[in-house]
């Protein structure tokens, strides 16, 4: 704590960093769109840096109060190390986004209104420091999100995806705000909701298995936890590009944020070692999922989508690991799984916001994000291809990105699992340890599908060929994201470094003394990873290999058309050659979706072949249905529906039969009455 | 001083292991054409194959872009580091602390995908099925990989391969079912990641058949010799880890006495020549498999991992 | 007796009535327009004074409570009667009601507004009973007015269904009456709201509890409580817009008051059984019926109705639960949904004048269309919808924590119903507010027709996040004096 | 003890007949099939109730009940039977009345019910005086009974009459609570709504049930405003 009792410089800073963004919402419907957006775009680069102010040498101060909200309550502002990690990926993210949307993609300018309020939003919850701000933080970024997904809303699929998404929105409140009066304490008179108030009274017994269990389902389904992440390709694929950047790159995180407040924080730590087991397995069996789709799906936001699902699933293991290792009384494994968990947390933000701006780059200058229809995009998108390139190989966990980084540490953290003991748990460590390195496999082989089929190879399409570089802002940031990548993938241990206060505030122990800025090592003393060195060993590598070719190979090299196992050049009506000869997502996937889709996603294909004498070309239909869409959601609408049947039932009745159901009322009351007073 | 003798010995080992890499090809290409009768080629004749490649200059496809030309080196360089990683002669070189099997598997897996993508990038038929069986193989194996690294984290503290081998050169550990369920495990990785047969066949002529070849089909001339002598170098570093974690024995350290070198060299070379020959023996001996098989294959592998990792657990009550 | 009539609280239900009495004969409907404007104006300037003249007279009661709710519905009534005036000529001029009907409507109108606020002041059962039948009646005519078959039919079902309810609220009257007959002895104050809560404690709580039942669902019936909520949907649905949009929040609350009152009565008396219970139990059974029924709707004014039902069985469900926190948040929520919903119903008949036609088919693409009306709509449902920034949000978060605390398990139905019900309103806040806009046939509203409706959003919006401390201060004073 | 409890047994047996009296007419709503014959059993029933509403003013000596006791007899026992007549003719409906429920389940539903609300009323009411006590039984079954009549009829008349024998239980029940304030006010706003039905019934051309309005002759203004 600190010894002066007003709130810290930072805190204030940052709060008012959060008003002026709703502000900006009204200047934007005022009609100041580019002015709305440069505001934007400042007012995040000020955060980050008050951020960063605070990380480097702010202190938990007391919580600054406003007096907004529940009747003469208000509420609660607090910033402290874990908040703060968050809030910088969440600012870092918010400028890149507002910087793209500078030079209008389109309809980039109708979103103009709610994006400013979306990012306030999520700065409120993550500043939040009460139950009641937390919730209504939350809930206001669910309806700006919901808003801005349904930008371009003439279109049905983006209707249908919203309200989805707004259905799991509302499903989350209705999640959070139960657990979060299970976990004020019951004393009668005032109910004092500030979190340091429930700080002091730990839930204990069935109350802290409710909470979890709410916990896992309001702030899960929001974060993309299988398997309540149905909504999410639906919704990202509809939102615009930017705008799912943030969703995908900042507003899963901040709902992880919430888990990890709400469990680690709130529920304190003495907590049984199982309460672990449900985040990791459903986070294994989501990023295996993930993964899977993003090698099947064929639109390349869908695809970063799945992805993000995988990714989601790779930390929650970590927070689940972390869980179990801090009530196994193993500090130090509750360190590392948790530092994993949050480097995973900043590297998937920054490279997943990469990879959005460029899928909206692709849009904007391939006119389609189908991956049928893309290619060739590295000879006319140089800059964007190069980026993609960049947040290809951290999506692939290639060393020595920050991707990379943060997998090798999550998985040194599961092979030391082992050691909170009992082989129950041991197994399902194993068996997590292996779907992870499924999943990151997948997901290497999905990073080379997207950039291989997206933006290599030849063209597709007459649109695709004739594709254009983005404009200079959308370039600007793009570059600026992939740079954080490459930073934060060499230097893992300064991103450990910012979340010090975070580790030591969740988990009591820091990675000090493990990580320094060169090198992360699973324990004191061992050997471990040294991201500089690896890249510095590739690169004298490479050097000598380049040395050596130039000394004793002849230079230069003579174009022509390919070889191809002997196919002619194509003709001149066909510059690039026949599009349809090149491989496609869909058969660039096909060797997965038999080993894996089948049994997993109930994938099937099925030829189209043309009679012999039609004219028409043969097509390759692909189908596969996500299970918890199948088995979870289609039977809940199922349900609904009969019951809303059921319910209507009563509002046709003819006029005698609804007296007949009053007369049933008033005979059951007065029944009730008579037992009651026999008793 | 010693850091002076492990940077020797380190340099020592990458120049080993570069002029070995064509050696053991031709190897087993001899000891191959001698079990199907044939006199074959001469133990350097990969040596000449890399210079007349070297001298040729590359013709690149209409379409190829700035990635193609780069992705030869880069895949190269990514194999050479992992290489430079695999202690062959003796531990405790320069590298040492950064040998990690798993950063080891990330910077295979980044010269995969590096080639993968060239493959795409002229957009011909043949680069796509062979980028996409290729990660698709990599899918199953990477994951059998992991648990074996389990495997070796469990019983040696740490997934730094040179603790690891440290630890099992001692023998402390004895005889372990783990260990041998593991090493089979690694062996069908090994194959699987080489593309040897069964998997794939690495002298083939019919391109549907193809997997590697396939993806590398474009390419000639320099590059093409960057691509065979960095599959040469994968199949020595492969072989090469088979040694160094299931029979450590014999090998030197680094920051000892030089002489002892020698003999590590020297058991390197016979543990080599044997793991040579009975491939040569396995390869001719069985035929290729279709591709979608493989995954059955690989998951064969996965399955024992797992095994050896319950074992432990099972065996000595891990905690 | 008839005497408190004319003091200033009595004024307040006067003015309307004898307003209506002297529009019902005036020919000119633009002058009679004016004039229902001017009553209702008169009432809610009259209900303005209320807080200052608290006391209880034989025939009228000001205590916090009913001071409150006069003061909303006949501030609703106002700004409902100016919405009115615009909303009325469209209809005339469409040849929808003819000039002697467009008297009938507005005589009614006022009669309706000075009925209910009778029965919110009234501090004798006798004559809260009265007044509610005197409103009902008013309300079915009204209904009634636009002479469909649908219309007739609906106030049809109305009147009959009202009326055996209200016929159950009398005898539950008489036996309140009758059991507290030994306090008083003989007389009115045997029948005064203001004895009976001081005296309850001595009361025979074994009648007290036949009182209730009887009560509850004779006013459970007017307040829309599932399973008595049917005559409702189609009541709105069909009457004139302004008088749904009163309808729709005020005579709801008239009868929970009523509710509330008794309530509060039996809850100081020891021996009579728990009141909540029931009551939570008739309001989670309307949230979940009116959450899943708002699914097949194909009717705005039905579908809204619905919503109605939905947030009446809220407040009811908290006014069960009981406690100042949760009666508290119940009377914010009564208090918010009217404004709410009242706006809701401006913007829906504007749009389905503009579109001819209140089915969900007619109307899509309003934000495109019309920007100022699409708006308007959409941000009522999103407040309907109980999603921040406004008031709703709070009041139910308030109602959901206190729940939560008492009875976890109740809470998880409360929030299943809220679930449905939101992810119902968003799909319709989808259907119509956005889209490609169907094409006009009808006039659109002018630049400040809807007015009101935002006057009560803002009113919402500030009541939901910025509080100001004496209204939390009068709040909780009733949240205190009924709890 | 309220005063007018010294006037002894007579009083109470007196009041006890007539609101049992009452009772056996509702019965006998229920039980009857004739639509002019159950016209004829309300307006008994009213009388009746006139009769006990002005016994009780006698009891009670309140003038208010005689008021109460003349709007009964004028207007249920006389007026509104005749209007119901008359529409009987008017709108030529068939006499003899179609059920919802057969006649012995509906006595016996109609028993129950009557049991039921008797138990709900005597034990509560241990100390308040006997005559009240009774009499409250009586009225809440009459009122129940009139419900019920609602519901087992298809009817719409017969439904109609039910709903208006619920008003004379309520009105019993009124008049039998002692020094009941506001009785006259009460029963005339009971009046109003019963007017209101009756005019329903004719001005709708309701023939056989309460759903089937036929609006048939109403100038459809803007019919096409749904």
């Amino acid at each position: 704590m600190s010894p002066d009792a007003s709130p810290g410089f930072w805190l204030t800073g940052l709060a008012i960093v959060a008003g002026v963004l709703f502000v900006l919402g009204l200047l934007a419907a005022a009609g100041r769109v580019r002015a709305a957006y440069w505001a934007t775009l400042a007012v995040c680069a000020a955060g980050a840096v008050l951020d960063l102010g605070f990380l480097a040498a702010g202190h938990a101060g007391p919580p600054l109060s406003v007096p907004i909200g529940l009747p003469g309550a208000g509420i609660q502002l607090a910033l402290d190390g874990i908040s703060a990690f968050f809030l910088l990926l969440l600012m870092l993210i918010g400028a890149a986004a507002a910087a793209t949307a500078l030079d209008d993609h389109g309809h980039y300018n109708s979103t103009a209104a709610l994006l400013p309020v979306f990012i306030g939003a999520m700065t409120l919850s993550l500043l939040a420091a009460d139950a009641f701000s937390l919730v209504l933080g939350f809930e206001a970024m669910s309806l700006a999100s919901f808003g801005l997904v349904l930008t371009n809303h003439t279109d049905p699929p983006v209707r249908s995806a919203a309200l989805l998404y707004l259905g799991m929105a509302a499903l989350g409140a209705a999640c959070l705000i139960p657990a979060m009066a299970l976990l004020v304490h019951l004393e009668p008179g005032a109910v004092d909701l500030s979190f340091a108030a429930i700080r002091e009274h730990p839930p204990q017994g069935w109350r802290a298995i409710a909470i979890l269990v709410l916990v896992l389902i309001g702030a899960g389904s929001k974060a993309g936890l299988a398997p309540l992440h149905v909504w999410l390709p639906p919704a990202h694929a509809a939102a615009p590009s930017h705008v799912s950047a943030l969703m995908s790159g900042a507003m899963t995180k901040v709902a992880l944020y919430v888990i990890v407040r709400m469990l680690f924080d709130l529920c304190g730590p003495a907590q049984p070692i199982w309460w672990g087991v449900p985040l990791m397995a459903l986070g294994a069996m989501g990023a295996v999922l993930g993964a899977l789709r993003a090698n099947i799906e064929g639109d390349i936001t869908a695809v970063r989508a799945c992805s993000t699902v995988e990714n989601i699933g790779l930390i929650a293991v970590g927070l689940g690991l972390a869980l179990a290792a801090r009530s196994a009384d193993l500090p130090a494994l509750a360190a590392l799984a948790m530092g994993g968990a949050l480097l995973h947390v900043m590297a998937h933000g920054l490279f997943k916001s990469l990879l959005f701006l460029g899928a909206g780059a692709a849009l904007h200058g391939a006119g389609t994000r189908a991956l049928e229809r893309l290619g060739g995009l590295i000879h006319r998108m140089p800059v964007t291809t190069g980026c993609m390139l960049v947040g290809a190989a951290c999506l692939a966990a290639l060393p020595p990105t920050s991707g990379f980084a943060s997998e090798w540490t999550l998985f040194q953290a599961v092979l030391a699992g082992p050691r909170i003991g009992g082989v129950a748990l041991q197994t399902l460590i194993c068996v997590v340890a292996l779907l992870m390195a499924l999943a990151a496999a997948l997901a290497a082989a999905a990073a080379v599908r997207l950039i291989g089929v997206g933006f290599l190879g030849r063209p597709r399409t007459p649109r695709t060929a004739a594709a254009h570089e983005v404009g200079y802002a959308a370039q600007l940031a793009m570059l600026a994201m992939a740079l954080l990548c490459l930073l934060a993938g060499l230097f893992p241990g300064a991103v450990l470094a910012a979340a010090a206060a975070g580790l030591k505030q969740t988990v009591g122990l820091t990675m000090a003394g493990r990580s320094s800025l060169l090198l992360v090592t699973p324990q004191a003393g061992s050997p471990g990873y040294a991201a500089p060195a690896i890249a510095a060993l590739l690169g004298l590598a490479l050097a000598g290999v380049v040395w050596v070719v130039r000394r004793r190979a002849t230079g230069g090299s003579r174009r022509g058309p390919a070889w191809d196992c002997g196919f002619g050049p194509p003709p001149a009506w066909l510059p690039f050659g026949d599009p349809i000869t090149q491989y496609g997502g869909a058969s660039f996937g096909q060797p997965l979706r038999r080993a894996l889709g089948v049994a997993l996603l109930g994938a099937f294909e099925l030829v189209d072949m043309p009679e012999p004498g039609q004219t028409r070309a043969a097509r390759l239909i692909v189908r596969s249905k996500d299970p918890a869409s199948a088995l979870l959601f289609k039977p809940v609408a199922r349900w609904r529906d009969a019951l809303s049947g059921y319910a209507d039932h009563l509002q046709f009745l003819t006029i005698r039969r609804t007296l007949s159901v009053i007369f049933g009322v008033v005979v059951l009351f007065l029944l009730a009455v008579v037992l009651l007073e026999q008793l | 001083m010693s850091t002076i003798i492990a940077l020797i010995a380190q340099l020592l080992h990458i120049a080993l292991m570069l002029a070995a890499a064509p050696l053991l090809i031709g190897l087993i290409r001899r000891i191959k054409a001698r079990l199907l009768g044939r006199a074959g080629p001469s133990l350097i004749q990969p040596f000449r194959d890399l210079q007349r490649l070297l001298r040729k200059q590359p013709v690149l496809a209409d379409n190829a872009s700035w990635l193609f030309a780069a992705a030869p080196a880069v895949s190269f360089a990514a194999t050479l580091a992992a290489a430079a990683l695999i202690p062959s002669f003796a531990l405790g070189m320069t590298t040492a602390p950064l040998a990690d099997m798993i950063v080891i598997a990330g910077l295979l897996t980044l010269s995969r995908v590096v080639l993968a993508l060239a493959g795409m990038d002229i957009g011909t038929a043949f680069g796509g099925i062979g980028a996409s069986r290729e990660m698709t193989f990599a899918v199953f194996a990477e994951p059998a990989l992991l648990l074996v690294i389990f495997t070796l984290a469990l019983l040696a503290g740490s997934t730094n391969l040179d603790v690891i081998a440290t630890v099992l050169r001692e023998g402390t550990l004895g005889l372990r079912v783990s260990l041998g369920l593991s090493m089979v495990a690694v062996i069908t990785i090994a194959i699987v990641e080489n593309g040897r047969i069964p998997v794939d066949n690495p002298a083939t002529h019919l391109e549907l058949t193809m997997v590697h070849e396939a993806m590398v089909l474009e390419y000639s001339g320099r590059h093409l010799a960057l691509i065979e002598w960095g599959v040469a170098l994968r199949l020595l570093l492969w072989l090469t880890l088979i040694c160094t974690i299931f029979v450590p024995f014999g090998s030197g350290q680094a920051s000892g006495f030089p002489p002892y070198w020698i003999t590590g060299a020297l058991a390197w070379a016979a543990k080599l020549g044997v793991l040579a020959i009975a491939l040569a023996v396995f390869e001719s001996s069985i035929a290729k498999m279709r591709v979608f098989r493989v995954p059955e294959f690989l998951g064969i592998a996965l399955l024992l991992g797992v095994l050896a990792v319950i074992f432990l657990f099972v065996s000595q009550g891990f905690t | 007796m008839i005497g408190e009539l004319f003091t200033p609280a009595g004024l307040v239900a006067l003015l309307p009535l004898l307003t209506g009495v002297a529009v019902a004969f005036v020919p000119s409907g633009a002058l009679a327009a004016w004039l229902v404007i001017g009553g209702s104006t008169a009432a809610f300037v009259m209900a303005c004074a209320l807080p200052w003249q608290f006391g209880a007279g034989q025939l009228l009661l000001v205590d916090p409570l009913s001071a409150h709710m006069a003061l909303l519905t006949s501030f609703v009534g106002m700004t409902t009667a100016w919405f009115s005036r615009g909303y009325i000529a469209v209809e005339a001029a469409a040849g929808r009601l003819d000039g002697a009907r467009l008297r009938q409507y507005h005589a009614l109108f006022l009669a309706f507004l000075g009925f209910m606020l009778l029965s919110l002041l009234a501090n004798n059962l006798g004559v809260t009973w009265v007044a509610i039948e005197a409103a009902t009646l008013a309300a079915v005519i009204i209904v009634g007015l636009p002479r469909t078959a649908e219309a007739v039919e609906a106030s049809w079902k109305f009147f009959i269904l009202c009326g055996v309810g209200i016929a159950l609220a009398l005898f539950g009257t008489f036996v309140l009456y009758l059991a507290a007959l030994p306090v008083f002895g003989p007389g009115l104050q045997a029948m005064s709201w203001s004895a009976l809560t001081v005296a309850a404690p001595q009361c025979r709580g074994t009648l007290l509890n036949l009182a209730f039942v009887f009560m509850l669902l004779g006013y459970g019936t007017k307040a829309g409580l599932a399973p008595l909520h049917t005559w409702m949907p189609d009541a709105h649905a069909e009457g004139p817009t302004p008088v749904s949009a009163v309808l729709a929040g005020s005579i709801l609350n008239v009868a929970l008051v009523a509710i509330l009152r008794t309530r509060s009565i039996l809850e100081s008396n020891a021996e009579a059984i728990p009141p909540g219970p029931p009551i939570m139990a008739l309001g989670l059974l309307s949230l979940i019926l009116a959450a899943l029924s708002l699914w097949r709707r194909r009717d705005v004014k039905r579908f809204f109705a619905f919503s109605t039902v939905e947030q009446s069985g809220i407040a009811a469900f908290a006014f069960g639960l009981g406690g100042t926190v949760a009666v508290f948040a119940g009377v914010l929520h009564m208090t918010l949904h009217t404004l709410i919903k009242s706006a809701i119903f401006q913007a829906v008949g504007r749009a389905a004048q503009l579109k001819g036609g209140q089915q969900f088919a007619d109307i899509a693409g309003l934000v495109t269309g019309h920007r100022a009306l699409g708006l308007t709509l959409a941000f009522g449902i999103v407040a309907i919808a109980g999603l921040p920034p406004f008031g709703l949000f709070t009041s139910e978060f308030m109602i959901v924590m206190e729940t939560a605390r008492r009875i976890p398990a109740l809470s998880i139905v409360l929030g299943l119903g809220l679930v449905i019900s939101t992810w119902a309103l968003g799909a319709r806040l989808i259907d119509l507010c956005l889209g490609t806009p169907t094409k006009d046939k009808g006039p659109a509203p002018g630049r400040f027709a809807l007015l009101p409706a935002w006057v009560h959003l803002a009113a919402v919006l500030l009541l939901g996040l910025l509080m100001p401390g004496q209204v939390k201060a009068w709040l909780l004073a009733i949240a205190v004096s009924v709890r | 003890m309220t005063p007018h409890l010294a006037y002894g047994a007579f009083s109470y047996d007196l009041a006890h007949l007539l609101g049992a009296a009452v009772l056996v007419l509702s019965f006998g709503l229920l039980y009857q099939r004739r639509l002019t014959s159950i016209i004829a059993i309300y307006a008994l029933q009213s009388v009746v109730l006139a009769i006990a509403a002005t016994w009780q003013g006698w009891v009670q000596d309140s003038a208010h009940l005689y008021v109460t006791a003349l709007i009964a007899l004028c207007a249920k026992g006389v007026a509104i039977p005749l209007a119901l007549r008359n529409i009987v003719f008017r709108l030529r409906i068939e006499r003899s009345v179609d059920a919802a429920l057969g006649v012995f389940p509906s006595m016996a539903l109609g028993v129950a019910v009557a049991t039921l609300s008797i138990l709900v009323v005597l034990p509560n009411t241990i100390e308040s005086e006997t005559l009240t006590r009774e009499d409250l039984a009586l009225a809440l079954s009459v009122v129940m009974l009139g419900l019920l009549s609602m519901i087992t009829r298809r009817s719409a008349l017969t439904q109609v009459i039910g709903f208006m024998s619920m008003e004379n239980g309520l009105i019993l029940a009124a008049v039998g609570l002692p020094g009941m304030p506001l009785i006259v006010e009460l029963s005339v706003a009971v009046l109003v709504m019963l007017a209101f039905v009756v005019f329903g019934v004719f001005f709708f051309r309701i023939r056989d049930q309460f759903d089937s309005l036929d609006v048939s002759h109403l100038d459809r203004v803007g019919g096409t405003h749904k």
